[in-house]
Parts: structure tokens; C-alpha cells; sequence
């Protein structure tokens, strides 16, 4: 699978880059995916700017290569279009938790039956090293050479809170774990959010103190609240599915069966109810 | 006395039924066969203030409000002191005695009449349509059925209510002004209900909008009849949202639309850019209201004409064009989203809140509408960005085996990044190209409207048209009127022979935008000029006078 | 064959130190007295790709790094084979023999070499250094002295590994290019270290961005130096949280300024409109990039032009100008700042990549500097909106016991809003009196530079201002250069002379954005043009042969 | 003080909507500020666009009548200029969780020293009554015409856990105590957002259910999770402090002592500077 799924731009990621394996992992999803029956045809993604979107020219894939911030909104869009689509929506921390925040949080809220990944590397990598709404306190940064006064957020809490259906942590040194968590958050039908921890080998080579801290996470939290308090640990990180819950996706919610690119009508019928309606 | 035009002004308190009290008479002269145009004025606040509903009928081709009205119905003390000088000569005043000490015209006590009734405060405004039935001679029955049909509701208590005030009017002033039957009854829908049909005959899928006045009732609109059409209508978070979920529903193969007013349309721009990057197919509905900023919500103007023009950051095709009447709202609304289709290309569909929310009779051919089908890629290889000679690659949807990328980078045929030089000029010329292929297009398109024949020539365009047409329709003015419909491409090769007209130049703007637009595209200086910007359309009788001042 | 005017091109990967290559080249040739201009070449990523850095020098001024360059420097073999051919006739070329089998030029190990000493990757770089002391002549010593003031750190690494390249290359070239010294030291900065002074200098205390190329390094260089200055610098979650705290910040009282590229400014356009209505003083720093949407993210561009003229909807006083050199970019962003507080409006100053970006010796004088000083409201009876003859209002911060009410509504003098169509009006006639008031102002200013004499006319601006002016000093060309700084009010009253020139307009752009506006605005229709986008600045001897194509 | 404190625009509020008690309170609030030390030139306010945004031409303070949705943003610049300032800013729901919904995040984040009030009536009223962020699942507007299919976000929840250091509830019937809260609020040195029940009579009218909901919350929960579980709470609605706890401001963290306005420079100063840094 992985040579069909390559295309002929030129990678420049650094080398030990973590999203090396992110796209690695996406080209085991989609083989993963076809067992399930989606076809790669179904298969749509997005990115923001950054990095991390570059898996867009990596992977072989339809989709839409969209704005810093805005992926998480073009996936929702083509969702909304055609609801017999498959899609995942790439991010930058920086794209979904500060310029596209707001998305993030009603993507959630809506339960948009979208999966959303987000590279999770603690920096603006692409524009030189900034911090971003994941650096730590102190973080020194071109933009805070005295370094970071914020706090970080912590993106599982807020997309637990805002109320997505489906919320999980991946690490780029756990492939075959990212691999099926993706894969798990893609056949999930409604709001999946995907942190990965992506050390910058650049700009946060945070390697090391990932591999002391990240644990496996055996199963998904019972209720939010465990979901929650799992989140919030701090002295070890559990990478897997926290939370798994069902609830009408936002596309199923607004039209039922019905489909605008499928069901897109004949012009006599149409019109036909247009004049209906003048009377 | 009878006229043929007959011109109603009611006014009271938001929340009184004042709208109701405006459009149920619009509706009832429309039964009639006879043309209407009804014009709301409203201020920002949803109960009380001071609104009014300016209704004039005729039975010729009407396109503005009139505020010399016959009848002139005040419910509370604000509304007859602001439009008891409206009233024309041996024109009807009726207003509320209860709450008017020394009025002018008819008191009738219209609160202790409602305070005989519940909800006194909703009933009020059923005095419009009692006062109305009298002052045009209709019979308390053929009242009563106007009632029916128009309330609907609560008519054991709207009926007697509306015929203690009918009985008070039509005492004084019974059968002052009779109407005439026009010849058929026509449609009537505001320029936003045009806009809504036109987009939807032209095949939209999806349309997105957070609501934002004078724009607001496109979305209530298709909402309300969502499953009936077979449009998805979704309010996302914010504008910012609205825009890249209907790029996102675009690139997916859904005929999308979004709508807004300047504010919101501000942070529609930067993927607006993206849809010229990407070539998206998008319909952008901007209905301006008086600005800048947060401005005068509910008011009129035509302050954002350059805005609407170099919208996103690069360059890119921009396709704008503004209608002149409502009737032309529906038509134009669907030609433009069959462009953004045929070109690929983000299209604004530019109009003003008096088109927006001004309601009308007209003569609606439903088939009048184009049906945005795009040009689909056929067989293997598809490219996204084909450098096709006209600039225009076909379009192809997913699920599909090919490979559909869209992309906001600068980009390769097949959409992947590219930083190269000669692949950077290269999908610049790509995109130029296009840009002249919509200029070809446009050629062979009617991008300029023109009316009457005249020594004088007037240039003006969207909503203002109406009024223009209006005033020389009731004024022994002869002009030419000119209306560019389309305003990006400035159809410059329609205007040549007006290039030494010294046109008096018509817009609502206070730095003449319409003006200076003209006279750089097109080279075509004012003579003179007639601008409006206290939020409120022009009145058809003062405008013929100020065109008859400045021809002079 | 000692020359006056010497350029020097490395190249190699991101992360190898080829912009400290380039940069420490430039503070050596202007630490001799010359005059220097440096250019980066970088795509968008961190590590690896391809980098360059063009380099000139010589004893007079220079506003244009060459691509014909006397010393070309390859780190790696994409390097070489890219720039091998830009090697002027009897200049050098060094390269890696490392990593290019058959180079041509001097081969050098410089991995070999690099090897012997910690952290090879990120000591290739200083392979330029070394290369560049043995071809202009200076002794092992001397080399070992500019390394030292220029690396600083690592020395026991650095001297070492650059001698053993400084012997390789000596060995075949030492000497070949002796450049004489200039008449005195200048200061040395790039566009947007020259924004960043320039702004500091007119008093600036608030400057908020959120990162977005070419435009960072202006917030990069501020937050270094913020202490020092007494600027508070601060990074928010969006563009539209930067220009909305920014009107906040501004309307307190602080000096404020916002810089982003395209699709920041299209988010902040808004909040501008906001600024016009309000009348808050703030200045935004445009710095375009090669579009629409993500474009080439470092690649420069002049599309953004009409964009940048009409942000935000509604009618109101707008401000642009664009610096052609990065001298003048200092003073410009300093007299910016001071128009947006004389006038309460916001103002753009419009750049691009190449100037934000090159680095270039300057005479600056810091005294040249606008100091932005806002009328301030003395005693009591405060309106914010005072309706004054010229259209200003003066101003006053809180603490204050008036009452100091800022809105983005339509307002009386006093700052509550109004839906009174004559209030409207009013406040539209005072804005609209601003306007001419701007306008009225910039008149006694210095709006368009003139350079040179001659038959030919050329029109430029922004940073090909620095090309043309190039193209010039290395050609036979006599001609006119004719660049309008501000652009919005167009100068068209410094213009007029033009109006029969037919000049030759060159810009960085597909469309022709700044020919056009020349035609419309000041009715100067261009006899030919050059335009360029793809992404690179004007090379000087290039645009001289195509001025001499299109000058016939 | 009342009079003092009143303009002379015409008040355009539907007779008993909750929008007046909160502006009655603001006026207490300024009086009991001045007795605190804080007088009322120094007080600022901000608002955003809706109904509850008139409060601004109702008011006689000083301040900015921002944006829809910028309310917020606006309020961190003022305080961002001049920190001696006390900043409230009024939001209504739509404001502050929709459009806006990014700047509140952040505000908390980074612990901006202003104080924001939120009108949540659950609607968007001025714009005559579609659904907003915390409308309930269900909700029939004009935009929603058969109901909202989302569920509404809980702004007590998003604010804890963005970082926000004083939250609070109030409710539009409890005047005397919302006075207090509002003046708890200003007083903190932190962000202090405070979720005021406003009913909106002619959208939502919620009195009945919330006189019957409402209940007072004698103190401020001692833990943060503490404060979300009464924050979660459906059954009762506690109004009062739900939690208040300190850490340096964002101005305070972003340059100490210094205060932009006040420390403004003389021009020969500055060029000094300016001087010293070019060499
Ligand atoms: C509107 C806008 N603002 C700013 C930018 C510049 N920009 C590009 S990527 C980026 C941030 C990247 O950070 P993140 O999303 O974390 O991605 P990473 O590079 O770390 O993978 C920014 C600010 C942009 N492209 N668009
Ligand atoms: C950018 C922008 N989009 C939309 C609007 C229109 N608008 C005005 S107020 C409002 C929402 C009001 O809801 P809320 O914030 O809850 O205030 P309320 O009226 O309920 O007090 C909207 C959408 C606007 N002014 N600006
Ligand atoms: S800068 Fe960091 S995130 Fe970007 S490619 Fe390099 S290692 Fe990866
Ligand atoms: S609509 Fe609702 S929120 Fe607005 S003034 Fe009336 S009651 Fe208050
Ligand atoms: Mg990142
Ligand atoms: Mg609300």
C-alpha cells in the first residue's frame, strides 16, 4: 500500500521529524480502512498550514489543503456535502487550538462526523519556532525570548468538555498504536479528536521525556469524568482511546438519510418547487 | 378622489404588528392584481421604538415606497407626530387617541378599544387593515375577509376589534380613496425571498450564514423551507466558519452559497483568497447596510461598492454584480452562482438592505434562472489544476480513484506545493487566463441594464435603480438610465458612448463611490451627482426634483 | 581583476547556516565602508531544501543584490548545480567535492573537512566565510578576525575548519577579487528591522502580531528588544485578537501597531472598518507575499494591492503608502504612525517580502522620524465625536472624569449611537470632511519620489523601487523614475505632468494592479510594462535589457 | 449615584427583560468600586453587539462599543495599555461562545485582568431569535425552524477549564448579590468572567424555571474540580462564586511594573534608544 499512497513531492521534513510517522500510520489507515470496506476513494482529507500539513503533498489522497486554522472547518464542509465520505482533518497545535479554536470547539459541540488529528508538537514549527497554545510556561521563543507567561491548554480536556464523541492520544513512537487509534476514530461515527505527541525535532525534541512518561492506555474511561481526571495527569501520559460515547452526528442530525451532492436534484424538479413555493 | 397610486404609511412600536399591519396590506392590494412595493423601516431593537411600513400600490409597474402617503395610520404618539406631515394633499390621517392629546386627522381610541380584547398590545396593530378598509371603501365584510386571510388567528376577537375602528375611520373618511382592480395577481417577495429562490432554481445544495441583518432572512428563509427544496441550511459559529465549511461543501461537489452583511463579509476574506488560490465555486451574498462598522444595522446604503470589489489578498478572478429591482434579485442570483461554477471562481452578489427587505409585486418567470452545472473531468488523469487554454480545469468529485487535491498553496497541475519559479508564473498565467475568459464571457452577456430615453442621462445601480425609475416615472423628466448590473469586470465595452454624456451620477454613498468607479473604469466623468446617506432610500418625488435641480 | 561591485551567492540546506553565511559576508564588506545588499532565498521549511544567499557590495550605493555573482559558494549539490551558472564571466565557483562528483569550479571536502570537528552539520556553513576570505585577498589572519566577530562562538572549531578551506580555495583563486574599502561604516538592516526602528522611533509602546511571513521578524525583532525600548510586545491567539486588543490598546491611549502579511490582514479588515468608524489611530503593516491565499509563503509578490486599499466596508479615511528601500521604510513607518494619530484613522503601510526581508547598508539619520503626538481635549464638556471643521475630534484617554465613549455603531458627537437619519448623515459629512482633510494634508507632503532625468519615463513602487533604480546604475538607460510612497489618496496632483508620458510601468504582478491604478487614478495610460511573479525580486541587469526591449 | 450614571439615549429593552437589572447593578457596582478605592474615572467598559451590548449607551462610563464578538479582545487591549484601568466588558452569549468564543478562551488562558460579564439569555435576540451557544437541544428559531440539533455548551465548564481565575454566576432577579459578584470580579486580579441568567422575556422567557432553579452559593468551591462538579450541576443552578484562585495576570507576567501609557517616552529618549540599537 504505501507506494500507491506516496506522491512525488519532495519531503522536507527534518529527518527524526515526528510526523514522519504520522503519515507512515496514515498510509497503514488507509489499507486498515479498506479491510473495514471504506475504499481509498472515500477517503477525503484536509490540513491547516503548517509542518503538519505537508502530509498533504506526502500522502496520496483527495482532499482539500486548506488555511492555518480553517481544516477542521473545510472538513466539516465536505462532510456536510456528502455524508458517504470518510474524513480526517490534520492540524497544527497551532491551527486547532489557537487561530482555529473556535471550530475545534464546535466540531466537538456539533459532533461533526469528522476525525481531527492534531500534530501536537508545542510550537508554531513552520513559522520558526513561536510558542504556541500547547508550550509550556517559560517556553523561550523568538516571539517570548523571556519566555511563554501563558499556561498551556491541554487539548484532551477541552475537546472532552466541548463534547466530542470521541477523544484519544497518540505518540509518533507508538506507529502501530496511532495507526489503529486513527483508524478507531475514523469508522467512529461523530466528533473524533486525535492529539498526537509530535516532538519538533527542531524546536521541541521532547523524544526522551516522552518515551518516560508515555504509558499505554489499556481502555476507554468508563465515564467523562474518569475521562477527564485521565486527561488531566501530568507525571505520566496515557496514549490510547480515552473516551468513546455515542450520540447523532451533526450531519445525520441536520438532514436524516439525505445527501446534497447524491440527491442533488434535475433542474425541472426544482424548479418545479421554486414555482410551488411563489405560488 | 380617486388615484391610481395610493401610497399607506403605517407606524408604531416593534412588537405592535406593525410589519404585519404593512405587509397584510401589501398582500391585500397584490389580490387585487395591482402592483405593489412595500418598505420597511425598522430600528435595531425588537419591541417598541418607532417603526414604520411605507406600502404604495398602483396599477402600473411600481419599484419604490412614496412618503407622501393617502393614508397615514399612527398607533402610538411617536408615529403620528413623525408621519402626520407625511400625509399628501386631502390625504387621511388616523391615529391613536388614546395616547395622542391634540392630533391632526381621525383619533380613534384604539387602546380602549384593544383593552376590550386580550393581549391588547399585540391587537393593536389589526387597526392598520380596519383603518386601510375603510378609507378604500371596502364593505365591513369584504374587511372582515381581508382580516381572515391575512391574520389567520384569533379572528373572534381581531374582527370585531378591527371593525369598532373600521366604523370610527369610515365615518370621516369612508370610501375616500376607492381602488381600482389591476390586471392579475402577481407574486410579491422581498429581495431577499428573490435572492433565496434564485440561488435554489439555480441547484443550490447547501446554504450556509450566520445571521447578520440585512441578510438574516436568506438563511430563515431557505430554513423554513429546507426539506422542501432540498437545500441544507445550516448557522455555523461565526462568518469565519460559514466560509471555509461552504468552501469545504464546495470542493465536494455541492452548489453552496453563504450570505452577509460588510462585517461579516470583512472576515469572509481570507478565504475568499483561498477561493481564487483553490478555485472554488462560491456564491457570497453581501447585503450592505449603513456603515462602516456595526453602522446602522437596519438603514440602507451603498457604502461598500469598493469593499465588494478586491475582496482576499492576490490576484484572482472576482466576478460582482449588484441587481437593480427585486424581480431581477432572482435572476441575477442564480446567474451568479452559475458563473462561480462555470469559472470556478468566488462571485459576490452585492445589494443593500432596501433591496434586501423591500417587498414587491412582479412578474416571476420561475424558468428565468440559470442551473450552475460545472464542466466534469471525463476519464483517467485528472489533474485538479489542468493548465487548460481558457484557464478553466474540469471539475471531479470524491469518491472518485483519481486524486483531488484543492489546495491554498501555490501549486502544480495535480495541486501539490511548489516553490518553483516557472511553476509560480506559470499558474499565475493559468488563473490570468481565466480572468480573461470571465472578461470573454461577460461580453456575451447583458451586463447593463438600460431604461427610457432622454436628453439626460443618469448612471446609477442596484437598489438606487429603483428609485430612479420610480422618480421618472412621476416626473416629466426624459433620460437615459443607466444600470451596470455587473461590476467586476466594469463592463466598460457597453459605456463607450456615454463617455462625453456628463451623466448625473445616482448612488447612496457619501464619498461617491459609484462615481469615481465610473469615471476610472470607465472614463466616464459626472456631470452631476445626487448622493443619499442618512440611511434611508430615496423618495421617488424628492429624487425627481433633485434631478430636475441638477439638469439643469 | 579587481572590481567595484562584487556579489557573492552561497547556497546550500536550511539549517547548514547558509543565512549566517550570507549575513556575516554583508557585515564584513560593510564594516570595509561599503555599501552592501543582501537577499535571501529561502523556501518554506526548516531543515534541508535549498537556501541562498545573494550578496553585493561596492563603494557606492546599491539597492539590488545581483544574480551574476563573482564568488558563488555551493554546500551542497543542489547548490551547485543551481547556482554554478550564476557565476559572473571570470568569477569563482566553490563547491563540495564531497557531494558533487564532477563539479565544475574549485573543488572542496568540505564533509571531509567538516568531519573532523563536533557537530559537522552545522559547520559547513562557515565554508563561505573561508571561501569568500581567500578570493577577496585577506590573509589566513584576517579571515581568523572576521570569523571571530562574526561567529562568536565555537572559534577553537570554527578558525580551524575555515582555515583548511581557506587554504583550498586560496591555493586556486586567493586574491582574485581584492575589493578596495568604502568611505565610512554604515548601519546595516533589513526592511523590517527598519519598520521595527522606525515605528519605535515615532513612539510606538504596543506592537501585536501573531506570526505570519514576511512580516514576523518585525515582532521577533520588537520582543528582543523590548526592554530596551520600552515596547510591549505580545503574540495573541489570532490576527483577530491582534487588531481587536490592538483597537483597545489604542484607544487607552498607547501608541499601537499590528503586523501580518495577506491573510492576516484579510482577517483583520473588520476590525479596520471598526478603526474608520470609531476613529482609531492605528497603523498596519502589510507584508505581502507571492498569492492569493498561502501562496508562497516566502516569496515575494506585489498583488496585494488593491486589497490593501479598500479594507474594511463602509466609506471612510484610509490610509496606504509602501516604502521603495529600506531607508525609506524607516521613515515612512514612523510618519504612518504619525498620520494614523493626527487622523484618528487607521493606516497601512504596504511592503513585500523582498523589502521586509533584504538586508541592506543605509545613512540613516534617527532624527528622521515622525513623532506621533495626537491633539489632545483640554477642560470639560468632552465629545468623542466632536463634529470640528476639519473632521478631527480631539482626543482624551481615561482616567478622566469626562465621559470617553468610543463605538462602532453610528453615534452623535457625544458617542450614543444614533438611527436619526440626520445624525447619520452628519457624522457621514464629518468622516467624509476627514477624508478631504487627509487628503488636504498629504498634499503638503512629500508623496512620490523622483529619481534620475531622462526621455524615458518609468513608473514604479514598493521594493522594485530598489530594482529600477539598480537596473539604472548598471546600464545606459536615462530615464525618469517616477514612485509614488502613498497610494491611497493617490498623489494624482504630483502626477498631472505624467499624464502624456506613456511610461513604462513595471511592478511585481500578474495582473498589472499598479499600471491600472496609474490609468484610473491619474489617467496615465502606460506605453509598455514588466511585470514579474514568480515569486523572485528583479535581478538589475535583467530588468536593464528588458527596459532597453521595451524603451524602443 | 444612579443618576450620575444614566445617558440620555432612550432605553430600548422590552419592558421586563433581565438586561435591566443587570445595568442597575453596574451602576451599584460603581459605587461600591469608588468605595473600595476605585473611582469611577478609572472604571472602563467594553460591549460587544446585541441586545445586552446597549448597556454601553445606557451607561455613563467610559469605554468602547466594540464588535460582535470582540468585546472581549477590545477589553484586554485597554487593560493591556494601561493597566491602572479596571476593565468590564459585557458580552451576551452569542458574543462570547460563538463568534467571540476564541478571545474568551484566551483571556482565561492568559489571565487577562479584566472582568467579563456575560448576558446569557441563550438566544441571539437582537437578531430576532435564532439559536446560540448555549441554547438547549431543541430550541425552535428562525434559523432552527425545527429545532436546535445541538447541545448547548456549559460556559461555567469552558471557563474553568481555560484557566479562568474567578468564576461566577449570577442571576438578573438576585440584583443585590450580582452587584457583588460583579465588584468580587473587579476587584480580582486575574480574568473574572461572570455567567449572568438573563432572561430574554420575548425569546426565552426562563424566570419561572430559574426562581425556581436558581439557588445561592454560600462559598466558592476550595478545588477546581469541585467547581466544575457544581458548575455540571442541572437540577439546581448555584449562583455565586464558584471559584476564585491567583496567579499573576497577563499584563503583570508580561512586563511587571511597566504601564504602556503612563511609561510613555519623550521623543529624545526613545531616538536614544533607537540610536543605540541601530550602532
Ligand atoms: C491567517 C494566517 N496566519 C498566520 C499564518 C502563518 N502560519 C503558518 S503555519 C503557522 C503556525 C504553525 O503552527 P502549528 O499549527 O502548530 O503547525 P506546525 O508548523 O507546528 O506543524 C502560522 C502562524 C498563516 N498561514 N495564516
Ligand atoms: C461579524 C458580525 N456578525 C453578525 C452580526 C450580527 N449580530 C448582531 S448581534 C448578534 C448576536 C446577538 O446574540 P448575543 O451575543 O447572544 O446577544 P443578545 O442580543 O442575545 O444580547 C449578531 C449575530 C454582527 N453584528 N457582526
Ligand atoms: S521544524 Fe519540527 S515539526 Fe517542522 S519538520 Fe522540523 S522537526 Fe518537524
Ligand atoms: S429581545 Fe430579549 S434580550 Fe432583547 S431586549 Fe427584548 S427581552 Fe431583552
Ligand atoms: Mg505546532
Ligand atoms: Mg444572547
Amino acid at each position: 500500500m504505501p507506494d500507491e499512497l506516496a506522491t512525488y513531492a519532495e519531503n522536507t521534513w527534518c529527518a527524526g521529524c515526528g510526523n514522519f510517522a504520522i503519515l507512515n500510520a496514515m498510509k497503514d489507515v488507509v489499507g486498515k480502512l479498506e479491510e473495514r470496506g471504506v475504499g481509498k476513494e472515500r477517503v477525503v482529507m484536509t490540513a491547516g498550514i503548517g509542518c503538519h500539513a505537508k502530509i498533504f503533498d506526502y500522502l496520496a489522497l483527495s482532499g482539500f489543503y486548506s488555511l492555518h486554522g480553517r481544516s477542521m472547518a473545510t472538513a466539516q464542509g465536505i462532510k456536510l456535502a456528502n455524508p458517504d465520505l470518510k474524513v480526517v482533518g490534520f492540524c497544527g497545535d497551532g491551527d486547532a487550538f489557537a487561530e482555529g479554536i473556535a471550530h475545534m470547539m464546535y466540531a466537538a459541540k456539533r459532533n461533526s462526523d469528522i476525525t481531527i488529528v492534531v500534530h501536537d508538537n508545542g510550537v508554531y514549527a513552520l513559522t520558526t519556532g513561536q510558542r504556541g497554545p500547547t508550550s509550556a510556561h517559560g517556553f523561550k521563543g523568538p516571539s517570548t525570548p523571556r519566555g511563554n507567561t501563558e499556561d498551556p491548554f491541554n487539548p484532551l480536556v477541552l475537546m472532552l468538555e466541548a463534547g466530542a464523541t470521541f477523544v484519544a492520544r497518540g505518540y509518533v513512537v507508538m506507529v502501530g498504536e496511532l495507526t489503529d487509534l486513527i483508524v478507531a476514530g475514523m469508522m467512529h461515527e461523530g466528533f473524533s479528536f486525535i492529539q498526537v505527541l509530535q516532538p519538533s525535532v527542531t524546536f521541541t525534541n521532547r523524544y526522551a521525556e516522552y518515551n518516560e512518561m508515555v504509558e499505554r492506555l489499556e481502555k476507554p474511561a468508563s465515564t467523562l469524568d474518569e475521562a477527564l481526571a485521565l486527561a488531566r495527569e501530568t507525571d505520566r501520559l496515557p496514549a490510547g482511546i480515552f473516551y468513546q460515547t455515542e450520540k447523532p452526528s451533526n450531519e445525520r442530525a441536520l438532514y436524516g438519510d439525505w445527501n446534497p451532492v447524491t440527491n442533488h436534484p434535475p433542474r425541472a424538479k426544482r424548479l418545479a418547487k421554486v414555482k410551488e413555493l411563489i405560488g | 378622489m380617486s388615484r391610481d397610486r395610493f401610497t399607506y404609511i403605517v407606524g408604531g412600536k416593534a412588537g405592535e404588528g406593525i410589519k404585519k399591519a404593512g405587509s397584510s396590506a401589501a398582500n391585500f392590494f397584490a389580490s387585487m392584481g395591482r402592483h405593489v412595493f412595500q418598505m420597511d423601516d425598522y430600528p435595531s431593537l425588537i419591541r417598541g421604538g418607532h417603526n414604520f411600513v411605507a406600502v404604495t400600490t398602483a396599477t402600473r409597474e411600481i419599484t419604490s415606497h412614496f412618503m407622501k402617503a393617502d393614508l397615514v395610520v399612527g398607533l402610538d404618539k411617536r408615529s403620528h407626530e413623525t408621519h402626520r406631515d407625511h400625509v399628501a394633499e386631502g390625504g387621511v390621517v388616523v391615529y391613536n387617541s388614546d395616547v395622542v392629546e391634540s392630533g391632526q386627522g381621525i383619533g380613534v381610541a384604539m387602546s380602549t378599544e384593544a383593552q376590550k380584547y386580550p393581549n391588547p398590545g399585540l391587537r393593536i396593530g389589526v387597526s392598520g387593515a380596519a383603518a386601510l378598509s375603510a378609507v378604500i371603501g371596502l364593505s365591513a365584510d369584504e374587511m372582515a375577509a381581508f382580516i381572515t386571510r391575512e391574520y389567520k388567528r384569533d379572528l373572534e376577537n381581531n374582527i370585531p376589534f378591527a371593525t369598532d375602528i373600521y366604523r370610527a375611520v369610515a365615518e370621516k373618511a369612508g370610501g375616500k380613496f376607492p381602488l381600482g382592480d389591476g390586471d392579475r395577481e402577481r407574486a410579491m417577495m422581498t429581495g431577499n425571498q428573490a435572492i433565496a429562490l434564485g440561488v435554489a432554481a439555480a441547484g443550490l445544495d447547501v446554504y450556509l450564514a450566520y445571521p447578520m441583518t440585512p441578510a438574516t432572512t436568506i438563511l430563515h428563509y431557505l430554513a423554513a423551507h429546507d426539506q422542501e427544496l432540498g437545500v441544507v441550511t445550516m448557522q455555523p459559529e461565526s462568518e469565519i466558519a460559514v466560509i471555509n465549511i461552504a468552501l469545504g461543501s464546495a470542493a465536494a461537489g455541492a452548489r453552496t452559497a453563504v450570505g452577509t452583511s460588510g462585517g461579516g463579509f470583512a472576515l469572509m476574506e481570507e478565504a475568499i483568497s483561498l477561493a481564487g488560490m483553490a478555485e472554488v465555486p462560491i456564491l457570497a451574498i453581501l447585503s450592505a447596510r449603513s456603515g462602516p462598522s456595526t453602522g446602522v444595522p437596519t438603514y440602507t446604503e451603498q457604502g461598500d461598492l469598493r469593499f465588494a470589489l478586491s475582496p482576499g489578498h492576490g490576484e484572482f478572478a472576482r466576478i460582482v454584480a449588484s441587481p437593480g429591482t427585486v424581480r431581477e434579485a432572482y435572476g441575477l442570483a442564480a446567474e451568479l452562482l452559475e458563473l462561480a461554477w462555470r469559472f470556478q471562481s468566488p462571485a459576490v452578489l452585492l445589494t443593500e438592505k432596501h433591496l434586501s427587505e423591500s417587498r414587491m409585486t412582479l412578474d416571476l418567470d420561475v424558468e428565468d434562472a440559470a442551473w450552475a452545472e460545472p464542466a466534469m473531468h471525463d476519464g483517467g488523469g485528472y489533474k485538479r489544476y489542468a493548465d487548460m487554454e481558457d484557464g478553466v480545469s474540469p471539475l471531479l468529485f470524491p469518491p472518485s480513484d483519481e486524486l483531488i487535491q484543492w489546495t491554498s498553496y501555490e501549486h502544480d497541475e495535480l495541486g501539490i506545493t511548489t516553490e518553483d519559479a516557472a511553476a509560480i508564473a506559470r499558474m499565475h498565467d493559468k488563473r490570468q487566463r481565466k480572468t480573461e475568459t470571465v472578461l470573454e464571457h461577460l461580453r456575451t452577456m447583458k451586463t447593463v441594464n438600460r431604461f427610457g430615453q432622454g436628453k439626460a442621462t443618469i448612471f446609477t445601480y442596484g437598489s438606487t435603480t429603483m428609485s430612479v425609475l420610480e422618480a421618472l416615472r412621476v416626473s416629466d423628466i426624459e433620460a437615459t438610465v443607466v444600470q451596470p448590473v455587473y461590476l467586476k469586470p466594469f463592463p466598460v465595452w457597453e459605456l463607450e458612448e456615454y463617455r462625453d454624456a456628463n451623466p448625473i451620477v445616482i448612488e447612496q454613498s457619501a464619498a461617491g463611490q459609484f462615481e469615481s468607479l465610473l469615471a476610472e473604469k470607465a472614463r466616464i466623468d459626472a456631470g452631476a451627482h445626487i448622493r443619499r446617506y442618512d440611511g434611508r432610500p430615496f423618495e421617488p418625488e424628492e429624487l425627481a426634483r433633485e434631478i430636475e435641480r441638477v439638469a439643469q
